[in-house]
């Protein structure tokens, strides 16, 4: 199958012929990164204003190692160099959201630099990645050096506090010096972008208002998220957090929009979509409740990616095809 | 009853017997091409899996220890799962034939499939029970099937993406486990 | 037919050869096997247990047979001091919530009173159980004299592991099992190593 | 002597076993935490190999072929045990480290692949040379990647520090995923330079490293035997 870019008379790439077909890949990548950056500028300068100079320097470092890998893989690769479609801005931009604001900056490249290499150009560039690249970076940094990647232990010093942690070692009562609004505001620490829930959400509404993305895998994944803690917190109101807490804290606004959306690691049918989002939801609440992190998006969305192909395979059949809807094409 | 539900996710889950104790990696890397492979070789491992548990165990306990024999617990466990993939393979052709047509290629593979006698060593070595090891043997076996489903399905999606012309094959294989098996890191510390 | 046989008599043949093989070198490597995972495994909990020596405890172990229960035997480690006895050790069992806990109880030579304890194997709960290994438990058996050795709650004098009474009572009864052998053998042990 | 060289050469490079012919996976990514624990293993596959490879070619003309897999299995079973009790006799702690993969070398396809494939076929002499040759190269690549995941999971190569004072360990590699990733981007690396060599050379481009099975050969010698 030829998959090169079509290219028009004017050099610039239009349309790119990917398979699977992407739903919500509108008319070119670099208008569509582009729109996902503008996005995430309302996050960005409520970061710096949060968390200072230090998140500016994370977020610069990571988005310059990310360019610059990505152009060294494609040089390494043979093929056209690729950054100026702006996906590789995004990536950086992405990892270092997850990331404390004091992160140090051999942290920072390494994991930015992993991200574009291992979760990106190993399996061809932008397309072809089965993981969210910015989180292949995440985990490979999580477990490799802990205490750097660790929200509380890396900023001591800070007078805010990390909801999840709290929660997860001090019980319920800790975390009711949290109001929603601060919340919202991004009054609470966290990865340095991912704490700032309200202009995260501003920039999805954005996104969905563009039509950048497609609704139904953000809506599923909150669903998910506020379904089960919902459903925990029922059983045992005394012990679980409430379902809002949850959708407020870590990177659940984030990942619901940015993370979980992200083109070739994402199903596209609007069923697939929809239990993409849930399963993505659900997993989050379950990796907080029992698991080692006190934030599961991350992995969580990490998980349903690994079932995004599976999920592909229900696809309605087609007219008049007389095969199991699956099984038509092959 | 909670103490099998936690063994059973754990198997499947925490310490998945393919990505986080590399067992029956052969198989997982040369079956995957496609999902309809992959789902008769799971079935296949999960079949001989528990069968070899069970019968392994039960000469473990009876034959080998009672004459001290324990130390030719390796030489033995591998003829019997030798003997036991021949027999089911002569029992399915003749009694159901259907079954042996799905099945029946992959289970002369099982016998060297580090899986199979992987499991049946390490019932032993953590001194279950029979229905542990039964219980123990049929979620690493499922984990192995499901490991290798997820597998095939992306697999079948490097077939239409550009990898880089080294990666392809093995490699990407290789490295897709790699992630996988970081993304089941998410269990970890779910049971201690 | 013919075939069949050869097949029958080829297959015998080699697995009669090679069992017979192994059982010799089973047998050739027996000792050194057993020294091996002494070393390993009781090792660490052996120099726990030990006032200040000289010697190897296992290269210098005996075995000795224990009066009135005949086939019964035990294994000592003798702690050696510029080639006098300071103190020995014995491996004993007790059942636990999971399954036998193994224990080394260290005896001092001089007086009537214990080392210490050290455990060896075990199958507790993680993080309970397994607390009795740890330094807090075992600790309240360096110098303990050999009366009271038993729980608080049974009028001893032995504080149980909070939360993990079955383990805590494993423990005390190997400790026990190897007082009684202490008394059988003394005598005996203190002939063999002056 | 030079076809002995040859058989034996062949498993250093060409014939490499787990980068080439991607055979013995298991191991190589689960005891390669450490330098020392892959030269471990690959030694006692090297004893096994070679032994099993001798004994096989020494008693090939008189085993009947149906029961040909049979006597391989228990010669190479044989082997192991006795690889087990050496090791608990005279490298406890190595026996320890490695725990359930030193029996589980009787299923590694390289003992029973190269039993099929070479000392079934061949005489004594040549199938030690090849036993030998392929198991120097396991070694060589097992305790390769160990020393290369050593040094940076833990700083160190074969337990002395190598790295400078501030080095953070990079933990993922001495983890399950860092295995798997670090050998695949290794075969890839390999892939990448034979392809530079063969374009060098002007030849045809080389085959990339596949693993179907292929190239255990474990599949034909099972269908035969029925």
């Amino acid at each position: 199958m030829q998959r090169e870019a079509l290219k028009p008379l004017t050099g610039r790439t239009v349309f790119t012929v990917s398979s699977p077909p992407h739903w919500h890949c509108g008319a070119t990548i670099p208008g569509m990164m582009l729109d996902i950056l503008l996005a995430l500028c309302p996050a960005v300068v409520m970061a710096a204003a949060v968390f200072g100079m230090d998140a500016v320097r994370v977020m610069a470092l990571s988005c310059a190692t990310a360019v610059v890998v990505e152009a060294a893989c494609c040089k390494a690769m043979k093929r056209p160099v690729s950054v100026d479609d702006y996906s590789a801005l995004v990536t950086g931009l992405l990892f270092a959201f997850l990331l404390p604001a004091e992160a140090p900056w051999w942290l920072v490249m390494a994991g930015s630099a992993i991200s574009i290499a291992l979760g990106k150009m190993v399996f061809g560039g932008l397309g072809g990645h089965p993981f969210c690249p910015p989180l292949v970076g995440w985990a490979v940094c999580r477990i490799s050096w802990k205490s750097s990647m660790d929200i509380d232990m890396s900023l001591l010093n800070a007078d805010l506090f990390y909801p999840l942690t709290q929660l997860k070692h001090l019980g319920l009562e800790a975390i009711s010096r949290f109001s929603y609004a601060d919340l919202l505001l991004g009054k609470q620490l966290g990865g340095l972008g991912a704490a700032q829930t309200g202009a995260l959400l501003l920039g999805g509404i954005y996104l969905l208002l563009r039509r950048r993305i497609r609704p139904d895998i953000p809506l599923a994944f909150l669903a998910g998220t506020f379904l089960l803690s919902l459903a925990y917190a029922l059983s045992d109101p005394s012990f679980y957090a409430p379902p809002l807490f949850h959708l407020m804290t870590g990177s659940v606004v984030l990942g619901a929009f940015f993370l979980a959306t992200d083109c070739s690691s994402s199903p596209m049918g609007h069923v697939p979509m929809i239990l993409f989002g849930l399963l993505g939801g659900a997993l989050t609440v379950i990796i907080r409740v029992y698991g080692d992190y006190p934030d599961g998006v991350p992995f969580a969305i990490m998980l349903a990616n690994l079932a995004t192909p599976l999920l592909d395979r229900i696809r309605p059949r087609p007219f008049g095809g007389a095969g199991r809807g699956g099984r038509a094409h092959a | 009853m909670t103490e099998y539900f936690l063994l059973i996710i754990s198997a499947i889950f925490v310490n998945n017997i393919l990505l986080a104790q590399y067992l029956g990696n052969c198989p997982f890397l040369g079956c995957s091409r496609n999902i309809g492979t992959a789902a008769g070789m799971g079935a296949a491992v999960v079949f001989v899996v528990v069968m070899a548990s069970g019968f392994t165990w039960a000469i473990q306990r009876y034959v080998l220890v009672p004459f001290s024999l324990d130390y030719l617990q390796t030489i033995v466990f591998i003829l019997v799962i030798a003997a036991l993939v021949q027999f089911v393979e002569m029992f399915l052709k003749k009694a159901a034939p259907p079954l042996y047509k799905s099945l029946g290629i992959f289970l002369p593979l099982i016998t060297t499939n580090c899986a199979v006698l992987g499991i049946a060593i390490i019932c032993q070595r953590k001194d279950y029970g029979i229905v542990k090891t039964l219980v123990f043997s049929f979620a690493s076996a499922l984990g192995f099937m499901l490991a290798l489903l997820l597998m095939a399905a992306i697999r079948e999606r490097f077939e239409l993406s550009r990898l880089p012309q080294s990666m392809k094959g093995a490699p990407a294989g290789l490295v897709m486990a790699g992630l996988m098996s970081l993304a089941f890191f998410a269990f970890k510390g779910m049971i201690s | 037919m013919r075939e069949i046989m050869k097949m029958v008599v080829v297959l015998s043949l080699i697995s009669g050869l090679s069992g017979a093989v192994l059982a010799w070198l089973k047998d050739a490597t027996k000792n050194r096997i057993e020294e091996q995972v002494l070393t390993y495994v009781q090792g660490p909990a052996l120099e726990q247990v030990f006032p200040p020596h000289d010697n190897n405890p296992i290269t210098d172990r005996k075995r000795f047979e224990v009066p009135g229960a005949p086939g019964e035997s035990v294994t000592i480690f003798p702690a050696l001091k510029d080639g006098k006895l300071a103190g020995y050790a014995m491996e004993t069992y007790g059942q636990g919530y999971g399954g036998d806990i193994g224990v080394i109880v260290g005896f001092d030579a001089g007086k009537d009173a214990l080392t210490g304890i050290g455990v060896t194997t075990m199958k507790e709960t993680p993080g309970l159980g397994t607390n009795v290994a740890k330094h807090g438990f075992t600790t309240q058996f360096a110098g303990h004299p050999l009366e009271k050795l038993e729980l608080k709650s049974k009028g001893g004098s032995i504080d149980a592991v909070s939360g993990a009474s079955y383990s805590s009572t494993g423990a005390i009864t190997a400790v026990q099992k190897a007082v009684a052998l202490r008394d059988k053998l003394k005598d005996e042990i203190g002939k063999t190593w002056q | 002597m030079s076809t002995l060289w040859k058989e034996f050469s062949k498993g250093l490079w060409n014939e490499l076993p787990p980068f080439r012919l991607v055979l013995g996976l298991c191991p190589t990514l689960a005891v390669t935490k450490t330098a020392n624990n892959g030269l471990g293993m690959g030694l006692a596959v090297i004893f096994v190999l070679t032994l099993s490879n001798m004994l096989i070619s020494m008693v090939r003309k008189i085993i009947p072929a149906k029961v040909r897999i049979a006597c391989f299995i228990v010669i190479a079973a044989s082997l192991v045990v006795a690889v087990e009790l050496l090791m608990q006799a005279y490298a406890y702690p190595l026996y320890q480290q490695l725990g359930i993969f030193v029996p589980l070398i009787v299923v590694n396809c390289i003992i029973l692949g190269r039993a099929e494939a070479f000392a079934s076929r061949n005489p004594v002499l040549p199938s030690i040379a090849d036993g030998l040759g392929m198991g120097v190269g396991y070694t060589a690549s097992l305790t390769f990647l160990g020393a290369l995941r050593e040094l940076f999971g833990y700083g160190t190569v074969f337990g002395a520090p190598v790295m400078w004072g501030s080095f953070k360990p990079f933990s993922f590699m001495i983890e399950a995923p860092g295995a798997f990733v670090c050998l695949g981007v290794l075969l890839a690396g390999m892939n990448f330079f034979s392809a530079w060599q063969a374009r060098r050379k002007g030849g045809p481009d080389a085959v990339p490293a596949v693993s179907d099975c292929g190239s255990c050969g474990m599949c034909d010698m099972a269908r035969k035997r029925g």
